[in-house]
């Protein structure tokens, strides 16, 4: 099993991007939950979504303690919420800077400039889905294919093929 | 398979049970619910008349009003929203209305709260309404289809409410096979009450005053349906199952590993993690109670005979005993040879991890009498009340 | 004669004011009806089990919810094909003007094709005669009883005709049952009305008014005749007053035949005498007035 | 034991009538049938429906009438007297 | 002594409590409370405001507001009317508001009925009200003088339901010891709240959003107090029998003639005729539970203890059990060496009468298994639940 | 400069309006003040415990019952001396309009010195954007979504105002967060009437209506330049209107920038274009009038 | 102990009567409680209410289906209702007909015309206050003296006078 | 444990100021202090009261301000400009 926590802020789809990386999974026949951290905070306060993946029916309900992976859609949080707890493997973090200026104790950090890719491929800033790609490339807990076919089945025409691109790019971007 | 939000799933099945009516007012966490049934509405997808009312009470009204007429009549809510039905739930169940609530479990005030744990429902055990907890999203999908059926059944014909755990299910996306719209047809017959119409050529009265004698009289029948209704939930259960290929238990109660010395006993989502605990370890099993209303007292005490030590886990307090609900009822019917541990848990949206129940079945013990405990943070001691020694 | 759908045998008081607005309410709407009543004496008098009173299909539930019970009816009937069946929600002030009141504005604002009527009797009369917010002001009830401190119900009643029709209602009417083939026209009118219907019909009660049987009748004129209950029809915001006295008796013949107002001096008649001359004069005003009152925000 | 109907329904409209509410009466309207014009005014106004107008004028139901006395009271004609109900 | 309704009795001992804030709604057959207590105002007799509210909602809500104020708050009630209030209950005890309401009680709806059961109080027992019940209307007087002083108790601060059967006590004339009003004042200290007042020098934010940990802390220390009460409880029982010269049991419970093999359990005026039946006979004695929450469950375990039978007599149902809700937390708290037998009772004012008390005692044997049954008519047969053999 | 009585550090979204609201609500109401809330949006964002915003005494219980606590709370400090202590009831529109406005209701009836605050947001914006009955006619919401079959709400708006008028109260009026010194105003002459008193403000909320963060007070504005919402006072029962735009813009300026009026046609948009001009001019024509709005039955 | 029951019709005081009749045998130093028939049918209806006597605290609580006496307040009840029930050992009526007329199955039947009495004594038709003077003199459960003594204290001033006077003559007259 | 108080009462009033909700902003206004006439309209109008008028001109309070840019909309002399937080 593996167990993914995401990042962001109210209104930035890191719900979302949880959902759709189940979806994802459920392309590669495997099981998934996906759930929001429960706040009543309000748009721009930091947010929490978690993902979990498994080959078997998920009997567990109790919330992620110990992320496998975690993705930050926002630099900006990292000054306030502590986005490397629970001693994750790997950290996916959207920003223009390197892994090593983020000066991280988790092993293995990966940056991209998600929001770039986004503005690019999207035209406008929701960083969420290309996260997504750059989760894929940096981890392998799904292919890109998968999410593609997710994201397009979730918004079906141009939205769900713009969103693909920006999974695609970022999935490249950081396998490079 | 299709990975769904849990109350978006849910209300998809409440869509291919085709209600005449849905009376809804929005509350967290069900507000997901009225919200998704406005949409298919909206996109004709549903032939529905929703009632978007001012308030729960009003809520509930309009399903008695529905209901009254001879029509399928659905709700959904929480919380303070059930709270708020109160009186009206009790008018529903003697009035004999199978009305079908989605009851997407909350705390409830003060302080005011937006998270899971049981005591909404839990306190409305009295009332003469069905309840059964569900365990995952999909249990909830295909309980609420059994649940129009069991309400409706000719010899039941009470209202039910469909238990799901606010967020941990309602807000959760997970894969659910939704049934085929045409099977849930076939499976669940029209709805063609002889006891409940609002005919002119046919006139009846519904709701009337009632002297002491019909009054207790008319109790007693509510009380034999609700007990009676045992052998139909386990019925429609079975027919489900042999339908669409999903069981849950026997219906009413399912074990889990149910083969040790001691047995964990619970209700709804937190069975879930409870099993995946189970799985690492061999000296407890669960059994899970699915129909809390009516209370399975036989099954209950077959599925706990010989057991050395009960540990019911519950989200829920009643005030005065120093533990949930469910404790009384489950101690009650044990002998006393079995010890049996309460644990308050959950309040409030508490999380419950794995940790915790290994925790407690390696501090309890049936050496001792029973205790009641609370769980009041994720890794949290045990705590006792205050008062004990 | 055709039978009455509100049946004899009902358990009412004799002189009951608002048996008798059923009776006619139930003739005026017709068989082809469905009604769904509050607690009440109107209730409690007419369903003991086994046996009912009504004629026609009656659903009682509580006390509060008359108004989304006949939502709920309405809708189902609707689903069920039966769009024209008439739905009646029936409820006596104190379930219509207090408890009831949150059902009956939420219904009004969503606009369900549903006749409320309110049989005012002036307070909770099921349960002893406590005041409603439609008790008249000075009148001694259970809960506003004169004595040393008070002089009765401090507060004027509350005007639920107007409210309803500040909710954008088509059909607003007044009535009484001392002019029954007014209350029945306008029940039939009401009933053609698509969209929500309201009317309030006055009808007096010898127990808790204290009077004596006979003279309801007599004690309803008396209130329509000194413009302490005034009739009037608000169609599609179009105020116009049903019935005008050729000259309206003083407040003081309708006050001094009854029990409730025994306690009140001249200064208090007064002030009732003023506010009922000052009210006539503005309904009087509103009649003529170019103004659509559905259309105020 | 009691007889019930399920959730109490009644299926028997009007069946108010078996009660005879005229067992509550301490006075009864004594109709002058040689006054009465048939106006049907009585029995328009009388809260228990228990006067019909027949072809002899104004006949009372003595079964459901509870003496309240406004049909006396309200008849134009002042065709109808109350008196004390006597055993 | 003077002879006066149960209700009126109340109503003046409510008077000498000198209540700042009445907030009262009419209700079967509560209704005398509100009325007297408005006639004493309008008299002059008493400095109270009243609020004439519109629903029982607001009159529950008009008492937390006053009380959050810091005023001491009253209203009286019964059935619909209580649980209208339904959810503002779990708020006021969550919020720690030693607000009194005076329970008349009376059935639940549907069929609508206006005579006694408790099915309304008993249901609202999870909801951290205390809640005594009273056998005579002396004691219903006591009783609410002394309901004041406990939920005032800074080691409480607790709201309090003093529940008496309508009609049977509330409308019934006897005579009663009405305390002078100096002495209730001597007995009963002023409020002066440090947890809930509106003072704009000090400002404080009452009845706040929280989550999980904070909300699963605040009910427990809600949960603590409930149970800590009981201690209160016992000992403004004990200070008042001191200061009046009356006592009912222990303050918690009472036995009567409780050395017998047999031991009646119930609460309410119903004691009354129990007691008066045992007086004609010599092989059961009565254990009556004045307190019922908190649930005093040493005590009721001590004064059953080594019982061969218990019947449990009480006039609720909690649906789908087949019994009353008494049933199960007294059975859970028993050996199985005694046997627990359970009746339901008094539904909506069906009258219990000794030749039923005595049928009961003479019918019911500790040989069997506990068994349920209920008593349907005064003079009855004990019925079976519907499908027992 | 002061500090605020509404702290900061609450949790509203960027750009709230009706945050603001309560920013200058408890600014103009003064330290002297007592407050009620009803659940909702503000009450959630400012009392996560173990912290508050408010600098005044505060009360939240239920989503029901801010009116009728209010009423408790007035009488306790009346009880206590305190009379000449504010006691402000607040509630958003989900919490005064629908589901509390039996409470409130009764509360204006019964006459408690009590200033009740609607603070109006339209919708039920801390449940997620769901219908309320002041939620404009057309706006698509979670509950009146726009769909295949639906152009979003149906309804026109509840005429709050209006209906608490009717209830006999002194002191009525309409503000908004566009014109702030207005709504203090109203506040302050509010809070110098005896007995209650009704101010409905009018709140955007981008999340809810859809626009940016930054557009908070210009969406307000376009409400009032376009008649959408009427800024107006009725004192003793006479109508005035607070503010008159020099000319109306249409109000497809004001409905063009909100996502939840984005699926309208322009049928639509001149229905409401209609209602909007047809409102204005029953209000302008009640201005001038000489009727006593207190004194209609 | 001793137990009474009343019928009237509703608005004519047999709970009136009852709590009277209490009253005065608390006078008495004696143990008293007075209640009605719980019924919700309204004026004009038959009614019920029962009074118990007793030297000592009464404990029971049961309805009264045994009662030593029956006071009918309107003789017309007698058709409609069952004034013998539960065979009481006396029954006092209320009528110008004489206990022979009656024909009744109770060993001791008395009548009194307590209304002419009322309209003579009170001015109104009241017969439930002489009723109780016919009573005690039938039966001997309460002194007259006792009675008169309840009613002034319920009654201050005139009324309470009046229906004493009204007692006191009901008294006499079946105790000739 | 978690620390309560009875009934849940907080009695530390505006102790919401603990809640730094400038973590919340992707934007923030930057006054010009040239431009600014003091007029003091942005600090009416911010929802969080964040901003403080001084001798300098307009002074935002940066733990607070949320970035809404209302402020920099209303600006009547259009003396603040929504720039991105950067990190
Ligand atoms: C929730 C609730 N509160 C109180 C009551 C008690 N109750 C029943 S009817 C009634 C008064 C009815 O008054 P109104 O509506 O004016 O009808 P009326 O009896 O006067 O005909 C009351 C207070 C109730 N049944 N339910
Ligand atoms: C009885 C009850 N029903 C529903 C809710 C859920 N609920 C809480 S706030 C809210 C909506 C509030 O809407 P409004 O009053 O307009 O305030 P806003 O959130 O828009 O500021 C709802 C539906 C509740 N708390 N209690
Ligand atoms: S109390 Fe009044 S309203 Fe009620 S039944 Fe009697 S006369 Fe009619
Ligand atoms: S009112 Fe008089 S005249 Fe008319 S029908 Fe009746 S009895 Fe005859
Ligand atoms: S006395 Fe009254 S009840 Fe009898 S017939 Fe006349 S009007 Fe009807
Ligand atoms: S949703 Fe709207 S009303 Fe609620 S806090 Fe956010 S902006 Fe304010
Ligand atoms: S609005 Fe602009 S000019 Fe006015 S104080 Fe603020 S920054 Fe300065
Ligand atoms: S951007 Fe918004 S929150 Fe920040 S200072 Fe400006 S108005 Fe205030
Ligand atoms: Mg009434
Ligand atoms: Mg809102």
């Amino acid at each position: 099993m593996k167990q993914i926590r995401f990042h962001g802020r109210g209104g930035q789809g890191a719900v979302t991007a949880a959902e759709i990386l189940g979806l994802a999974a459920s392309e590669e026949k495997k099981w998934c939950q996906a759930f929001p951290f429960f706040g009543v905070e309000r748009r721009g306060a930091p947010v929490k979504a978690f993902t979990r993946i498994s080959d078997e029916y998920i009997k567990t309900r109790q919330q992620i303690y110990k992320p496998d992976y975690v993705v930050v859609l926002d630099s900006t949080l990292m000054d306030v919420v502590d986005t490397e707890e629970g001693n994750p493997s790997t950290i996916v973090v959207n920003t223009k800077r390197t892994p090593e200026e983020l000066d991280l104790s988790t092993g293995d950090v990966q940056t991209i400039h998600a929001t770039k890719i986004a503005l690019d491929e999207i035209g406008k800033p929701f960083a969420n889905t290309p996260m997504l790609g750059a989760l894929a490339a940096a981890t392998g807990v799904v292919k890109p294919e998968s999410l593609k076919k997710a994201i397009k089945e979730k918004y079906p025409g141009k939205i769900g093929e713009k969103n693909a691109n920006a999974i695609q790019k970022a999935y490249e971007e950081l396998k490079k | 398979m299709e990975v769904k939000q849990g109350a978006q799933a849910i209300a998809h099945s409440v869509k291919k049970c085709k209600p005449d009516v849905c009376s809804m007012y929005p509350i967290t966490p069900s507000t997901e619910l009225p919200e998704e049934i406005a949409q298919l509405v909206a996109d004709g997808e549903l032939d529905a008349t929703i009632i978007r009312v001012e308030s729960e009470f009003s809520a509930i009204s309009g399903c008695v009003g529905a209901s009254a007429a001879g029509s399928r009549a659905y709700t959904a809510t929480s919380s303070q929203g059930l709270a708020l039905m109160t009186e009206v739930l009790f008018a529903a169940s003697g009035m004999r209305l199978p009305i079908v609530i989605n009851v997407v479990n909350r705390a409830l005030s003060a302080p005011i709260n937006i998270w899971n744990d049981q005591q909404d429902s839990i306190s409305q055990r009295d009332n003469g309404w069905l309840q059964i907890y569900c365990e995952s999203n999909q249990e909830a999908v295909d309980t609420t289809i059994q649940s129009f059926k069991i309400a409706e059944d000719e010899d039941v014909l009470l209202p039910i409410m469909c238990c799901t755990d606010g967020y941990i299910l309602s807000h959760t996306y997970e894969p659910v096979e939704l049934p085929d719209e045409e099977e849930v047809q076939e499976f669940l017959p029209e709805y063609d009450p002889d006891h409940a119409y609002l005919d002119p050529e046919n006139p009846m009265t519904q709701g009337p005053f009632a002297y002491p004698k019909p009054y207790a009289a008319l109790r007693k029948d509510l009380s034999d349906a609700v007990n009676g209704s045992k052998e139909i939930v386990k019925r429609v259960h079975d027919e489900f199952a042999e339908k669409f290929g999903r069981s849950y238990g026997n219906g009413l109660i399912e074990e889990y590993k149910n083969d040790k010395d001691t047995a964990l006993v619970s209700m709804g989502s937190i069975c879930g993690t409870i099993k995946s605990t189970l799985d690492n370890r061999n000296d407890a099993g669960l059994m899970r109670i699915r129909c809390y209303r009516p209370f399975p007292e036989e099954e209950i005490k077959k599925a706990l005979e010989g057991k050395d030590q009960v540990i019911v886990l519950e989200k829920n307090v009643s005030m005065g005993h120093g533990s949930g609900a469910l404790y009384n009822e489950i101690k009650s019917i044990l002998p006393r040879s079995t010890t049996v541990h309460d644990i308050v848990v959950g309040l409030g949206g508490t999380d419950i991890a794995e940790e915790d129940i290994n925790n407690m079945i390696d501090s309890l013990s049936n050496k001792e009498n029973g205790v009641k405990r609370w769980l009041l943070e994720k890794g949290g001691k045990l705590q006792k009340n205050r008062g004990e020694k | 004669m055709e039978d009455d759908l509100f049946a004899s045998g009902h358990r009412a008081c004799a002189g009951c004011g608002s048996a008798l607005a059923l009776r006619h309410l139930t003739k005026a709407a017709g068989k082809n009806s469905v009604f769904t009543i509050a607690t009440g004496c109107m209730e409690v008098v007419s369903t003991q089990y086994p046996t009912t009173a009504w004629g026609v299909p009656l659903i009682h539930t509580t006390f509060e919810n008359a108004a989304s019970v006949a939502a709920g009816i309405k809708e189902a009937l609707n689903q069920q094909g039966k769009e024209d069946t008439n739905v009646i929600a029936l409820a006596g002030d104190g379930g219509m003007v207090d408890i009831g009141f949150r059902a009956l504005s939420g219904s009004l604002e969503r606009g369900h094709d549903v006749l409320y009527v309110c049989y005012d009797n002036g307070a909770y009369m099921n349960t002893g005669v406590q005041k409603s917010g439609a008790t008249p002001f000075g009148a001694s009830t259970t809960t506003t009883p004169a004595g040393k401190q008070s002089h009765g119900k401090s507060e004027w009643q509350k005007n639920v005709p107007f409210i309803a029709l500040m909710h954008g209602v088509n059909y607003v009417a007044t009535a009484s049952i001392a002019d029954l083939d007014d209350f029945k026209k306008k029940v039939k009118k009401a009933l053609e009305v698509e969209g929500p219907k309201y009317i309030h019909v006055h009808c007096p009660c010898p127990i808790g008014w204290g009077f004596d049987t006979s003279e309801t009748i007599d004690q309803g004129r008396k209130a329509v005749e000194s413009g302490a209950w005034v009739l009037y029809e608000i169609e599609d915001g179009n105020f116009s007053i049903s019935y005008k006295p050729s000259e309206r008796i003083p407040v003081k013949d309708y006050l001094s035949g009854q029990k409730r107002f025994k306690h009140l001096d001249e200064d208090d008649v007064e002030t009732i005498q003023d506010h009922v001359d000052r009210n006539w004069e503005e309904l009087k005003k509103l009649e003529g007035l170019d103004l659509d009152l559905l259309k105020l925000l | 034991m009691t007889e019930t109907t399920t959730g109490g329904t009644i299926k028997d409209p009007k069946s108010s009538k078996k009660n005879k509410t005229g067992t509550w009466r301490t006075f009864k309207p004594n109709v002058d049938k040689e006054k009465c014009i048939k106006c049907g005014k009585c029995g328009e106004l009388c809260p228990e429906g228990a006067i019909r107008i027949t072809e002899e004028g104004a006949k009372v139901n003595m079964d459901y009438c509870k003496g309240c006395g406004i049909c006396a009271k309200e008849c134009p004609v002042k065709a109808i007297k109350m008196e004390k109900e006597e055993k």
